[in-house]
């Protein structure tokens, strides 16, 4: 699968590779209205890393359905609609919608973001706001739900739990840490928001023991997520109890990433006939 | 279609203090790629950088199957970068982004290039030329004015191409920030100075600004074709990501919102542009 | 500063360097009771990172001030001793038995460390075992004292609140963030234990927002560690607030870090006379 | 002292499918290291990878003020030193650590190397020749069986430094797992074999044995010596992050608790290991 926000809507890659061989396409967060993003720069690169800002921008819901979606359609892979809102209703609105699209396999829903009517923290630090958005999406449709976690909390088990027990189906982790870069000739943010999200190499080994933790505390399938350049990367996810992973940053730099990966795992499968079955 | 390739490198060269002109051998490219378009390159194997760094393509040459990157070493991609032997491969992405349009219609074609903003100059006045020369076709001339290049730089030292664009238009002016080559001063007083001193009102309607530099010279530049009515076009930068429209890391601000300098651009219209 | 336990005693890098010319030496943590560490191995490489599971080994606080106090005592440079302790009542034996340390000019203490009456948890992810552990250690010494935060939290700046009302004079951050690597042909972990704690440049966007949102949080000054290789690097933390930095993994790199850092800083300070003010 | 400290690389080729020899310039290590010490070299420019590497001293040249490293290229650390270019610097941290004791009054040296485990014997059996030859003052002769070594390695291609030895020790006997060349098998049952076959009781009490190699290696040596009651010294490897003993990173069990590689070893007797 490719990850979120990193293969825009599958459209942008399709002429490096055939969409149809990858595994599931999850779209970059989608949400109610149109939302213009953050101000630029958006990208810094960091050391093995790399933190971006984009500020969710996309062409909102309706132009997603009437644009992008039918594009999609047209492909074999799955596609998995990944949602993103600023209040449980709009989270639930979403999800209503998509609940109509038949060519919509499942929903992930990203609730890294910011919750505006409680003051902007985010619902995914917190089990309670958890559960009200991954219960409201669950009323709202019957494809299955993926919930994806933040990394920026104390203890993953906490959230992953309560959005099982809300009804998710499936969690995915991680999303980006946030991180912070700052310019030395203005002392400012390198960035055009002061903070921005940390992806690649740098966080693997966070996410794999993110992961490692959840695939022992829930009995939903746990998708990997972090850092993952390589087959040998992906592996580790699985070896760690994840039963899928998304590539994310990894697009970026090799338009080939995905299906390259996707090769070396069969390759270590072929290799390693019973690691894999260890975990 | 742009395309993943990795490409030899036929030339690799200095040719200033921390300047290197770069040949790389790909057909798809070569034969694909338009002035004002750019390259993502993977300066080195493994994921130190983590991202490509994205190069305008400095000459391209659809014969010989080439194109030609001219960059500037300013951080550890590119220091990386100047590490590839001739005969190594290169994993490129391109070509990419919205060129330059070029109207051969208009009559004066100005070029205003700072700082390592002269790279693209040169495969865009090529094409000039070509579609010029096309259109002239009776009278076969294409008369100097009609291809005035302005290269700025910080010194003397940083003066790029000089030798090259003058093969190819007649009217190169050459500035230098501390006066010591050419003229003194900012390449946007010289641009100034031009159109003030050597264009009727008549030709600024059939005149246009392309230019390439740091953000403060095109503010500079678009203010002027703003004034003198004079259409222009800008190539910008970003820092980059995907560099294919998928990531929207490289967003500008235009008068209709966010755009991405990798798939918009890098070339957009001065006034479609909102400087702060 | 040198950060705790990677600068051993002083006496391991007193053979590369002029130890009188560091900021303060902060020391490994101390135990009351020798601790013999965790099964190797202990160190494993990550992307621009590494995870170390050292298990706190050291010979106890006995050991430490007949045999290793002494060898510090004959520098000019401050001695921070770094405590760690598995119940309340250790961390505050600890500080009163240093409190009659004349030499001692600060105590750092390690709230990363697992509590081990309640569960296991760390003291330094929850706020009110934070304020026991430092309200503790501050009934029990004069002595000015740094809480040392782990970055293993959903907000930081929680914690250093909690750290700073139950009396802390500075706090530093961040100490490692857990991490995980696995071995692809055991498909176990790549540690004797099974998480580790990652350091090294990976971190530093982390590090950076970290102490960026603490200097904006609490009055006491923070000092900023995590992933500082060169000058540039501890810069970019005092832009963020910080008011003095520690050097940990790069002292494995480079044995004069330190004094190269400090060097590489100065001349920063010569360069940009003025922005430094600015944050 | 060791030192840190940049040192120009003199020789530096390919001895085999993924093997180097490494030849470097250092007064201050060559002059003080030890047979079974070792360095810590920064692989690359750069903080990838982030920590140096452990390489022993494979032989040590104090006339010439030099040391020579032998290495295989296993992952990106190697990967890149096998890139240094001679006359390069590269920045090595050494000698480090604690190397084989070698008593002279002893009268059979028994060298065992397994896979890249034969790297440091080469430093170990010059040292032993010459204190052999100090101690044996007298009749200045060093009987063939004074010094033995054997040598293991996986197959043909990745037997190393066989002619280097000999011309140390008259007695090299190589085995390769496979069979491929030497004797077919283990290095720990040729040792046996050796032992059984060729070492009465008596010379077993005046024997020692030194080795280093893969950890199932060792441990079976460390088994035959103690059966056989033969004074026995292994160098170990565990990863390490400081060199120095100062981050506890390079554990190892002994019977008294951890102990650090990098500091009270590599070297350790074989009694006093714990293995697990
Ligand atoms: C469309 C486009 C075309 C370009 N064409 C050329 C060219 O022909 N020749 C050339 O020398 N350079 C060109 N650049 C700039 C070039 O991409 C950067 O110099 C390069 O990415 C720096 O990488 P680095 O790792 O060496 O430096 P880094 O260590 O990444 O950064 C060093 C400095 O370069 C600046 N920088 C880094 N990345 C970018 C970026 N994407 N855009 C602008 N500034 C950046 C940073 O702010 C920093 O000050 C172009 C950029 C864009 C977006
Ligand atoms: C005291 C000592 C002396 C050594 N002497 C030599 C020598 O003379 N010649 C030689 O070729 N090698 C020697 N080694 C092993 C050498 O340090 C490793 O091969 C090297 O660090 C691998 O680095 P890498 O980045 O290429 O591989 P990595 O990508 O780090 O790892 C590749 C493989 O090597 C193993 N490895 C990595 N680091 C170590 C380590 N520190 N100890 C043991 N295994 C490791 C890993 O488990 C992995 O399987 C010695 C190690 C020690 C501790
Ligand atoms: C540029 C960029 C944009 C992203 N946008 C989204 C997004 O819109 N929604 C989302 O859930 N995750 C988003 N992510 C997070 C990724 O999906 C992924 O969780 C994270 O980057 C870690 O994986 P990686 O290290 O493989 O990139 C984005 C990541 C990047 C780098
Ligand atoms: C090998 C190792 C051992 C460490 N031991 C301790 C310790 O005993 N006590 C402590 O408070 N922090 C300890 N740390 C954490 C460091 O002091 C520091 O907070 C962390 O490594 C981040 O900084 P760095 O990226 O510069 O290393 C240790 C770190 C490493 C790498
Ligand atoms: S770089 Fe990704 S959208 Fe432009
Ligand atoms: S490597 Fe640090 S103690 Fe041995």
């Amino acid at each position: 699968m490719v990850a979120s926000g990193t293969f825009g809507w599958g459209k942008e890659y399709s002429e490096y590779m055939d969409l149809n061989k990858l595994g599931a396409i999850v779209t970059k967060s989608i949400t109610l209205k149109p939302r213009e993003g953050n101000p630029p720069p958006r990208i810094v690169e960091t050391p093995s890393g790399m933190l971006n800002s984009i500020g969710l921008q996309n062409e909102g819901l309706e132009h997603f359905l009437k644009e992008d979606l039918p594009f999609l359609a047209k492909f074999d892979t799955p596609t998995i609609v990944n949602i993103a809102g600023e209040t449980v209703e709009e989270y639930a609105e979403l999800a209503k919608r998509l609940s109509k699209e038949t060519m919509v396999k499942a929903i992930e829903v990203n609730i890294s973001c910011p919750n505006v009517k409680q003051g902007g923290m985010a619902f995914g630090v917190d089990p309670g706001l958890t559960k009200q958005v991954i219960s409201a999406v669950r009323n709202a449709t019957k494809q299955p739900i993926i919930a994806k976690l933040t990394p920026n909390v104390t203890d993953i088990t906490v959230i992953g739990r309560a959005a099982v027990e809300a009804g998710a189906d499936a969690l995915s982790a991680i999303n980006t840490i946030v991180g912070m870069a700052l310019d030395l000739e203005t002392g400012k943010s390198r960035l055009g928001r002061e903070t921005g999200g940390l992806s690649g190499p740098a966080i693997r080994p966070i996410a794999v023991r993110m992961v490692y933790e959840l695939a022992r505390a829930v009995k939903v399938p746990v998708i990997g997520i972090g850092g993952i350049m390589t087959g040998n990367d992906a592996v580790e996810f699985l070896l760690a109890g994840a039963r899928a992973v998304q590539v994310g940053t990894a697009n970026f730099v090799d338009t080939a990433a995905p299906l390259r990966i996707l090769a070396e795992l069969h390759d270590y499968v072929h290799r390693h006939p019973r690691t894999l079955n260890l975990s | 279609m742009p395309i993943q390739e990795k490409c030899r490198v036929l030339v690799h060269q200095p040719i200033g203090p921390r300047f290197y002109q770069l040949t790389l051998l790909s057909r798809d490219i070569a034969t694909q790629a338009q002035p004002g378009q750019f390259v993502e390159v993977k300066c080195a194997d493994g994921y130190v950088p983590l991202l490509r760094r994205p190069i305008s393509l400095h000459r391209i040459d659809p014969q010989n199957e080439t194109f030609t990157l001219l960059y500037e070493v300013v951080g550890q991609g590119t220091e990386l970068l100047a590490k590839a032997a001739v005969g190594a491969e290169l994993d490129i992405l391109g070509p990419l982004g919205t060129g330059f349009k070029i109207d051969p219609a208009k009559k004066t074609h100005l070029l205003v290039g700072g700082g390592m903003g002269v790279a693209p100059l040169m495969a865009l006045a090529e094409e000039v030329k070509i579609q010029k020369s096309k259109a002239c076709l009776p009278d076969r001339q294409v008369k100097s004015l009609d291809l005035f290049i302005l290269i700025g730089a910080r010194n003397k030292e940083c003066v790029q191409c000089e030798g090259e664009l003058k093969a190819v238009a007649d009217q190169v002016i050459v500035s230098t920030d501390d006066g010591s080559y050419g003229q003194k001063g900012f390449v946007s007083d010289q641009l100034l100075d031009i159109i003030n001193n050597r264009l009727s009102v008549v030709s600024c309607q059939s005149s246009v600004i392309y230019a390439c530099g740091p953000r403060p010279m095109l503010k500079a530049v678009a203010q002027i074709a703003a004034q003198k009515q004079i259409d222009c076009q800008l190539s910008l930068e970003e820092r980059m990501a995907c560099g294919i429209g998928a990531c929207k890391g490289c967003a500008v601000l235009t008068t209709s919102g966010y755009k991405m300098v990798c798939k918009d651009g890098p070339v957009f219209n001065a006034s479609d542009l909102v400087f702060s």
